[in-house]
């Protein structure tokens, strides 16, 4: 049994993020006038073998320990699937 | 001394600051691989710039967790000198060894270029062959240099003067307003550039003295940290105007 | 042709491989006469996977076949040259028992298609040329050719491809110390991506990619392969697994930090005395770094892919010959040693495996899958690889391109110097180099922005000067002209700071060889290139071809990039290129013969790309080099700058930018010649007590010398037959340092 | 009415990942074991306004056009929720 799960890092609210102002700038040069507002972060998919323990806390752990830096960046942990070997 | 440089995989100015401290200091020095868990009596330990892992993830995030750090810490602990400069500054970070975090560049691009410092604190192990106030020309090179932190950490780290160096303008003034993109080009909080631990025997900083410790590339602004690191501040090869 | 008298191999049942015929191998480039070959050598229809063995190592890329004819009369030998063109990078003795090895390459199409990887990539390789000698990479170059900024894709390419050498060399730790750049809208849908590294070893510490001795084991390691950059998309039939053909990326992804790692483990690999041979995969991958060792050994080799290290399951054997996956190193161990080998990439967390060994009988035996896919003779592959000499035609254009333009004087001095300034050609390129690091390693005396780089040589009071120069418009209005004065005008940047040239690597980028035009272009360029070498007494040691470098019939601009490289006995106290020194006289050396062929005053400010380009007097060029390095060795001037694209008027304006200075001139000239692009010039400024001295030398050298004026104030202030200006100079400056940034809009 | 979404890039299946490469090889050394296989890529969150087109089709031509480089990476694009101003 594999789970695959989906860790998102995003810059905290307070922090500026950069390269999410960059991107909307240009997707407005670009014409694309709807857009009000962009926040860039980072996705990871993650599969794990299911040895019963909890996947959720172990990918909490993974993400404060190395996928996220948790002083300015919040992380949020989704399960997308489990499949048998 | 007894120095020590870190061997990271994806280091690449080690060999720069052991040339340093080796042929410009005269200073025994070794290499520390990043698997070893003692620095081997060293009572400097410099985590040199480079790509740590590749920086793939966040500058200096995985090498945090290589088995040296944990005798890097003890050192520290115990009052060692521990110098981190560039991504060595970003693993200092990262392992929570001085407070604050780095984001990307403003520009979102590397930079490699002369920027101008403040000292802002003279009395350090590492700034004791400068004067306060005194302005150094130093390169950076880094694709990740904003530092930042939460605006109470900031007002602390500036009552406790934990803030070393700031960027400046080349005549020493302030690198904000219209100067900022220009002197502060990564874009960092309250324009700093290096800041310390509380008991002030751990740097990180983002310039590269170890690139401006010699006439030969016009410039030796940087060799008083490398010098003082090592009780040599008052040597006349030292930056000390 | 002897029939083949070894096994006939089965080709691969596991995988549907298709059928070998003509039409296939047609498909994978080959032409009728070359099918014809291989089958000969052979003896019988080769399998699938010898077709796309024979198909890469006959490639233009990997043989050289419309080229070789010509390169042969390079001059690749001299007293210091240790390794000429024929291994991945050429070897130079610079003193002091070191060594400099050196090479450029392009990635030309890699970097239209995706820029950033295809320019991260080309870096990558070039890197493994040079640790692949044994020496450690300590500086890079690159030559970039772009088309209008305003062209489609344009401002993406550039972006692109600067993000991508940069993020490569800087996170391998390699600075950059230089490199040019310019635009030309014949390369709006062909840009031009040439990478050059440098690396040094000891004398004794050079290694060659010689395998030898049957039974010692090939070992593979670095990054394991995928399905990146096989050359197959164009030669897929139908019946050849659909699904797996889509699934092959055409480009290739760099990984900066395994590249790295391999490097720092294969020099420590090669520190030890159990490597007999190593190469790195790059084109052609696994084939031709197996075919090319053993070829240059003179022996055979027996290679199980079951062992190759693979990133996803059911890679066919072909794939795996062919792939072009980044950061792979093959070697080959001394039997019974390889432990120590393996022990050390090991060590620097890298994969390492034994795929295969040294045999004695000059075959390639390739087994997958427990079936033997290939079974080849090496050396008749490589000796009976086909060669052409492709017809030539002189462009039916050529006189009327030549035809002596009219020149129109500029109304207003400052301003038209000013409108130069402000183009990207001609405008400053650090938004390029501030995105590289240049001073990483510590060695860079010089770096971007001077005429020539300059390295310190820790140990020893010496150093290195690096360059690389070409103006495609004197090429495509002349090659042989244009060829020969890329040569001269490198020399000339060497002598700018003193360094005498020792070699020279070139990166011949032309279109398509078989149009005759463009073969004509060919040789007449490297009849230039040879005749400079000749002249100037600089050999050529290592270098690269590419050709086809065509969209729909449209051929760049012959462009054969010369970088090279000279020695600096002292790098103390060495001149710049701008101004340093209130007072200080400034003399021109050489003399203007007003000429304006293909010249940037003509072409940026009033759109003309026509006439014989400048001259090139090679005896003048190098009486110039030669007064230039004397002036500099004996520390006679504070500045030496030479004179390139926009004559005599930008060079003093780029002398007055790097320190701010202004310069006072009275120049015995019509206004228009401030632009004139006559070769073998330079400007020195020196202080006052030594202008009787250089006059001097310069007269007994044959060098004509004026003086022109001084250095001081704060404007360009400048005198000429019935013209004047009066410029201040950070307003210039402001106008040149963001030309490139504002055209870009960044 | 706004519309927020999400836009996440990855490098395609047969391109080589080193930045996932490289974290598997750090959660390894951490310990977590369990972990099999890890891919990263980029997340945005875009906040667009509902001007009544389709925002699928917008934030496909945004993805194509900016967010991803199609050659050597697959995007997908979710609705994470509507909202009135
Ligand atoms: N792509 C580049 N990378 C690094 N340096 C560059 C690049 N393009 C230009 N430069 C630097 O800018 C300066 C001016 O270049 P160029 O005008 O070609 O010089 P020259 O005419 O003297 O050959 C040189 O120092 C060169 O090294
Ligand atoms: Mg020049």
């Amino acid at each position: 049994m594999t789970v695959r799960a989906r860790v998102t890092v995003y810059p905290r609210r307070e922090i500026l993020d950069a390269q999410g102002k960059a991107i909307a700038g240009a997707l407005g040069r670009l014409g694309f006038d709807r857009v009000l507002d962009v926040r860039a972060g980072k996705s990871f998919e993650i599969v794990l073998s299911d040895n019963g323990g909890s996947v959720e806390e172990e990918l909490g752990q993974i993400s404060e320990q190395l996928l996220a830096n948790t002083l300015i960046e919040d992380y949020s942990v989704e399960l997308l699937e489990s499949e048998s070997a | 001394m007894k120095c020590g440089v870190v061997v990271f995989p994806g280091s690449n100015c080690d060999h720069d600051v052991y040339h340093v401290l080796k042929h410009t200091l005269g200073q025994e020095v070794l290499f520390l691989w990043h698997g070893d868990t003692s620095v081997q009596g060293c009572e400097l330990v410099v985590l040199p710039g480079g790509f740590s892992y590749g920086d793939y993830l966040r500058a200096g995030a995985m090498a945090v967790h290589s088995p040296i750090m944990a005798a890097v810490r003890e050192l520290a602990d115990n009052g060692g000198r521990v110098l981190g400069i560039c991504n060595g500054f970003q693993i200092l970070l990262e392992a929570g060894m001085l407070s604050g975090a780095m984001r990307r560049n403003q520009s979102l691009r590397f930079e490699c270029r002369d920027l101008f410092l403040k000292v802002e604190r003279h009395d350090l192990p590492f700034t004791s062959g400068y004067r306060s106030g005194q302005v150094l020309r130093m390169p950076i090179a880094h694709a990740e240099g904003c530092y930042i932190d939460t605006g109470g950490a900031l007002d602390e780290l500036e009552r406790n003067r934990r803030v070393v160096f700031r960027y400046v303008d080349p005549e020493g003034g302030e690198a904000s307003g219209e100067n900022a993109t220009k002197w502060n080009v990564n874009g960092s909080a309250r324009a700093i550039a290096g800041v310390c631990n509380d008991a002030g025997n751990v740097l990180g900083m983002m310039p590269h003295p170890e690139r401006c410790a010699d006439q030969l590339f016009g410039n030796d602004d940087g060799l008083a940290v490398l010098a003082s690191a090592v009780g040599m501040a008052a040597d006349p090869k030292g930056a000390v105007a | 042709m002897s029939a083949d008298q070894g096994n006939a191999a089965s080709g691969s049942a596991t995988y549907n491989e298709p059928v070998v015929d003509f039409e296939l191998a047609k498909g994978m480039g080959l032409a009728e006469d070359e099918y014809g070959r291989i089958c000969d050598i052979l003896g019988r229809v080769p399998t699938y996977t010898e077709l796309g063995i024979t198909s890469a190592l006959w490639s233009e890329h990997c043989s050289y076949k419309s080229s070789k004819v010509y390169l042969r009369e390079f001059p690749t030998e001299g007293e210091r040259v240790l390794q000429g063109p024929g291994e991945n990078a050429g070897v130079v003795d610079i003193g002091n028992g070191w060594v400099a090895v050196f090479k450029m390459e392009s990635h030309n199409h890699p970097s239209f298609i995706e820029p950033y990887q295809g320019a991260a990539t080309g870096v990558g390789g070039i890197l493994r040329d040079i640790f692949t000698m044994g020496a450690r990479p300590v500086a890079c170059l690159d030559a970039l050719r772009f088309g209008d900024i305003d062209a489609p894709r344009m401002r993406y390419l550039i972006d692109g491809v600067v993000r991508g050498i940069g993020d490569y060399g800087n996170c391998v730790g390699i600075p950059t110390v230089g490199g040019e750049t310019s635009f030309h809208s014949g390369y709006n849908e062909n840009i031009l991506v040439n990478a050059f590294a440098l690396g040094l070893a000891r004398h004794d510490g050079i290694f060659h990619a010689r395998a030898s001795g049957a039974g010692n084991p090939m070992l593979y390691a670095g990054s394991a392969t995928g399905r990146d950059g096989i050359h197959g998309a164009t030669m897929a039939s139908e019946s050849f697994d659909a699904e797996s053909e889509s699934k092959r990326p055409t480009v290739q992804v760099g990984d900066p930090f395994t590249e790295k790692i391999v490097l720092e483990a294969c020099l420590e690999v090669m520190r030890t005395d159990a490597a007999v041979a190593v190469q790195d995969m790059g084109a052609a991958g696994l084939t031709s770094s197996a075919f090319e060792m053993a070829d240059r050994g003179g022996v055979g080799f027996r290679l199980d892919l079951d062992q190759v290290p693979l990133r996803q399951p059911n890679i066919s054997p072909y794939e795996i010959m062919l792939s072009e996956s980044q950061e792979r190193m093959l070697l080959v161990a001394h039997r019974g040693r390889q432990e120590e080998v393996v022990k050390i990439f090991e060590r620097w967390g890298l994969e390492v495996a034994e795929i295969g060994e040294i045999t004695g009988d000059g075959r390639a035996q390739i087994f997958a899958g427990g079936e033997e896919v290939a079974n080849m003779p090496i050396s008749p592959l490589a000796t009976n690889a086909p060669m052409y000499r492709r017809p030539v035609a002189e462009p039916s254009d050529l006189a009327a391109r030549q035809a002596p333009p009219e020149v129109p004087e500029p109304d207003d001095l400052g301003a038209t110097l000013a409108s130069l300034l402000d183009t990207p050609e001609l405008g400053c390129k650090s938004w390029i180099w501030h995105q590289y690091d240049h001073t990483v390693r510590t060695n860079t005396v010089i770096g971007p922005g001077g005429d020539a780089a300059v390295l310190a040589l820790k140990g020893t009071p010496g150093g290195l000067g690096l360059t690389s120069d070409v103006n495609p418009v004197y090429c495509s209005l002349d090659p042989a002209t244009g060829g020969a004065q890329a040569v001269a005008e490198a020399v000339r940047n060497l002598a700018c700071v003193g360094a005498e040239p020792v070699g020279l690597t070139d990166c011949l980028n032309f279109g398509n060889p078989e149009n005759p035009e463009v073969s004509w272009q060919f040789r007449e360029a490297v009849r230039g290139i040879s005749a400079g070498c000749r002249a100037l007494d600089v050999p050529v040691i290592s270098g690269n071809v590419s050709f086809y470098n065509e969209t729909e019939g449209r051929s760049i601009p012959p462009t054969p990039t010369i970088a090279m490289v000279g020695v600096i006995a002292d790098v103390m106290n060495l001149p710049v290129a701008h101004f340093t020194t209130v007072g200080d006289r400034v003399l021109v050396l050489g003399r203007d013969a007003s000429e304006f062929g293909g010249s940037a005053y003509l072409r940026l400010l009033h759109g003309v790309e026509q006439g014989a380009p400048p001259r090139v007097d090679l005896e003048a060029e190098s009486r110039l080099a030669g007064l230039l390095r004397s002036l500099v060795s004996e520390g006679l001037v504070h500045t030496a700058h030479d004179l390139a694209e926009g004559g005599l008027g930008v060079a003093l304006a780029e002398a007055c930018f790097g320190g701010g200075l202004g310069v006072e001139l009275e120049i015995n000239d019509q206004p228009h010649q401030l632009f004139s692009e006559t070769q073998a010039r330079a400007i020195v400024a020196v202080a006052p007590d030594f202008v009787e001295q250089v006059m001097a030398k310069a007269e007994k050298l044959g060098v004509p010398v004026v003086e022109v004026g001084s250095v001081g104030g704060s404007s360009m202030k400048l005198r000429c037959d019935g013209a004047a200006m009066d410029s201040k100079v950070e307003d210039l400056h402001r106008i040149w340092s963001t030309a490139l940034p504002r055209a870009l809009g960044m």
